[in-house]
């Protein structure tokens, strides 16, 4: 195993980078959006429009249907009136399906218990139809300060911890959109840190992100704002 | 094409179906009972009795209906539930799930009948022919629609997943039909089956489709009031709910 | 293994492996059921053999059905599922591929296992031939049916009964067809036909109950 | 008369077909009709308890 060589690769960060799937050069509108939960009305006639390089912050106070928004976006729940577009095409009716196009990380980490960061990274690469080198996947988690504990199974780390496996897992897959629920929670200052770095390279590469959060993070880019209830 | 539309849209909004429904449920109701009134007459009554079963055979004037409405109105949810599913139409769903108790009420008189058919026929209450079993199984999947909607609490959620149950079911419901059937050719050869008389008597034939259409005519009363109730339910807070609640409507 | 089918098929039964108790339950609960019977209904060989068939079938369904409760919940729990959603390929396809590595798991073990308890009770050997064969198609027919039971009860309390009540009717077919093939053998005539018919069966089944399913756990997840 | 009830003796099956059916089916209008009873009334005290709140 040549180690020593596989340590500060200049073209690796390219790899990753160069990828963003080739449909990044679509806008992501919501048109007239409502949604209810249960016999509440959560929100209705939501509009906005995200273009490539753009970061949408959705704030407002617990259990005002931010995560509702979010799975309506990325096309996991259907909205009760409106449409979700990528480019021209309904959300829902993408080749391939939504996943092809945006990467989802909600409340739960859909980590493996049983299985270590490593391989629970591999297999979702694969499943998205990627092919995942394991340098990649152990370069990305040494960044994010999980150097040593690849190989561990998840149920071993910690909850900030898991919360980090699950972004290597989501900034692994290159796709146009990121569509992040609370991902600082649980996180600490300096991965708090690489995660903006990311989220910045992500914008500067006319990657889109949105993204729900209680503390305010100055990212770098050009963000927009959207408030609920 | 286009006036059809908007008066399809009519009839599935709320408001104009549940008044709708209240303006028929009365013609429905007294329709029931006329034919049921008329039926009953001329089976306990009018008819001959059997020269085999005696009058014994009388109680096929109910279990051809039950059993008849008990298949039926499992069809109908199904179409409804797809309706519902596919569309999007809420009125489609309130259907579906206003006929499953009927139609599991039907289902159960179907197999209470034919029990107390087969005791003086066959000597028993109970036999395993094709048709009884398939019943059996009817009513249970009657049950398992009932049992799913109750069980998840969002409303639409439980109308989407028993409407993917009730088209499982509705597929199943042949197969289960003609599986239950060979097995019971097989196990007990052709010597026990309910033969309806091969001849039926005109008189007979007619009863039976009164009765038919008298439990017909019960299944609309009563699944168009109960799927009023349902609405109440589901838009207790929408204005055209309020509006009549005031009017003093019934 | 890079295709992301073989990848889920893979990971699915890794993670069997690395905790075999849940198969190995499933396993024991079908000896225990089976085993108890004889208690219940009196040790007379020739009465046991007759009823052989549908005990073993009987068994072999309830054994399913129970397992089939974790097919997705534990998916469900830890989020997999969602993401699962996500994955760009069809639907149908990778519930198909959870149900194949779902009955390799469960349903080929209780195949494996049936001859020793058809030995207990006094089955011939071609009995035992025609009743593994059956299982072998008819198992899958349960696994692949059940599923939609399992979709539409994720996240519900008391789930694990509301599956009994939605998927046991529909288990009558193979039930039927299953326990029937080796009941024609030992009265001395084919099973062919049987056998024939719950491999059409399995067929219509493996086309149809994905995509069911997959809806299912569209509507369970909305 | 008697004749009739006696059905021929068949008297404990026909009857007892008619007399359930009968008895399931008004029990069935019975309990939809409470049914829609007890909810209007409580969706009649919700809008009444609205109002109150809305004067306030």
């Amino acid at each position: 195993m040549p180690a020593p060589h596989a340590t500060n690769h200049p073209e690796r960060k390219e790899t990753v980078t160069a990828e963003l799937s080739g449909m990044a050069d679509r806008e992501f509108r919501a048109v007239d959006l409502a949604a209810e939960r249960g016999e509440r009305l959560l929100f209705e006639h939501l509009e906005f429009k995200l273009s490539p390089g753009q970061l949408l912050q959705v704030s407002g106070r617990n259990g005002c249907g931010k995560t509702s928004l979010l799975r309506i976006l990325s096309g996991l729940s259907r909205p009760t009136a409106g449409e979700v577009y990528w480019g021209d095409e309904p959300i829902r009716s993408v080749d391939g399906g939504t996943g092809s196009c945006l990467g989802y990380l909600g409340h739960q980490n859909a980590l493996k218990e049983d299985m270590s960061a490593e391989e629970n990274i591999l297999i979702a690469g694969r499943l998205g139809g990627g092919r995942p080198e394991r340098e990649t996947v152990l370069a990305m988690l040494g960044g994010l300060g999980l150097a040593g504990y690849e190989d561990l199974p998840v149920r071993f780390l910690s909850q900030g911890q898991k919360r980090r496996v699950a972004l290597a897992r989501l900034l692994l897959q290159p796709r146009a959109l990121l569509i992040l629920d609370e991902p600082y929670a649980a996180l600490d200052v300096q991965v708090i840190e690489v995660l903006r770095g990311a989220i910045e390279a992500h914008l500067t590469r006319k990657g889109m992100i949105i993204i729900t959060t209680h503390q305010a993070v100055d990212i770098d880019g050009d963000c927009r704002n959207l408030h609920l209830g | 094409m286009s006036e059809r539309g908007i008066q399809w849209f009519r009839f599935t909004a709320p408001a104009n179906f549940y008044d709708l429904a209240g303006r028929l449920i009365p013609w429905f109701a007294a329709l029931t009972i006329a034919l049921f009134a008329v039926g009953l007459y001329l089976g306990l009554v009018v008819a001959p009795s059997d020269y085999q079963q005696g009058d014994s055979y009388r109680i096929i004037y109910i279990h051809v209906p039950t059993a008849w409405m008990g298949m039926f109105l499992y069809v109908l949810m199904a179409a409804y539930a797809a309706i519902g599913l596919i569309w999007r139409i809420k009125m489609a769903d309130v259907m579906a799930k206003a006929i499953a108790p009927t139609g599991a009420l039907f289902t159960f008189l179907a197999l209470w009948t034919g029990a107390l058919w087969g005791r003086p026929t066959w000597g028993v209450y109970w036999v395993w022919d094709a048709r009884l079993t398939s019943m059996l199984i009817l009513l249970f999947l009657y049950l398992g629609y009932m049992a799913l909607h109750a069980a998840i609490d969002d409303r639409q959620r439980a109308s989407n997943a028993s409407a993917v149950l009730a088209m499982v079911g509705v597929v199943n419901v042949p197969i289960i039909y003609f599986s239950v059937q060979w097995w019971n050719t097989l196990h007990q050869g052709a010597s026990i089956t309910v033969t309806e008389a091969p001849t039926m008597a005109t008189i007979m034939f007619v009863t039976l489709l009164i009765m038919v259409l008298a439990a017909w005519m019960y299944s609309v009363a009563v699944v168009l009031a109960r799927a009023r109730v349902e609405l109440l339910e589901r838009e207790r807070n929408a204005r055209w709910v309020q509006e009549r609640l005031e009017g003093g409507t019934k | 293994m890079f295709h992301p089918l073989l990848a889920l098929l893979r990971r699915d039964l890794t993670l069997a492996l690395r905790r075999p108790q849940d198969a190995l339950t499933v396993v024991g609960f079908f000896v225990v059921v089976v085993a108890l019977f004889p208690l219940g209904i009196g040790p007379d060989p020739e009465f046991l053999r007759s009823l052989a068939p549908g005990v073993l079938w009987v068994a072999a369904l309830l054994a399913v059905m129970l397992s089939l409760e974790r097919l997705f919940s534990d998916d469900f729990r830890d989020g997999t599922l969602e993401q699962l959603l996500l994955v760009p390929e069809p639907m149908g396809l990778l519930v198909l591929t959870k149900i194949v590595a779902h009955w390799l798991i469960t349903g080929l073990p209780l195949v494996l296992v049936s001859p020793l308890l058809a030995i207990q009770l006094n089955l011939r050997p071609d009995e035992i031939a025609i009743l593994m064969l059956a299982l072998l198609i008819g198992t899958p027919i349960l696994s692949l049916i059940g599923a939609i039971g399992a979709a539409l009860t994720l996240g519900l309390r008391g789930g694990g009964v509301l599956i009994a009540l939605l998927i046991l009717p529909l288990y009558a077919p193979p039930l039927i067809l299953g326990a029937g093939a080796v009941d024609a053998v030992m009265h001395g005539s084919s099973a062919q036909a049987h056998l024939s018919l719950l491999g059409a069966m399995m067929v219509f089944a493996l086309f149809a109950t994905p995509w069911a399913t997959a809806a299912a756990v569209r509507i369970m997840l909305d | 008369m008697m004749e009739f009830l006696a059905m021929g003796g068949y008297a404990p099956y026909v009857w007892g077909s008619y007399l359930i059916m009968a008895g399931l089916l008004v029990v069935e209008m019975l309990q939809l009709r409470y049914r829609r009873r007890s909810l209007l009334a409580w969706i009649r005290r919700m809008a009444r308890l609205r109002a109150q709140e809305e004067k306030q």
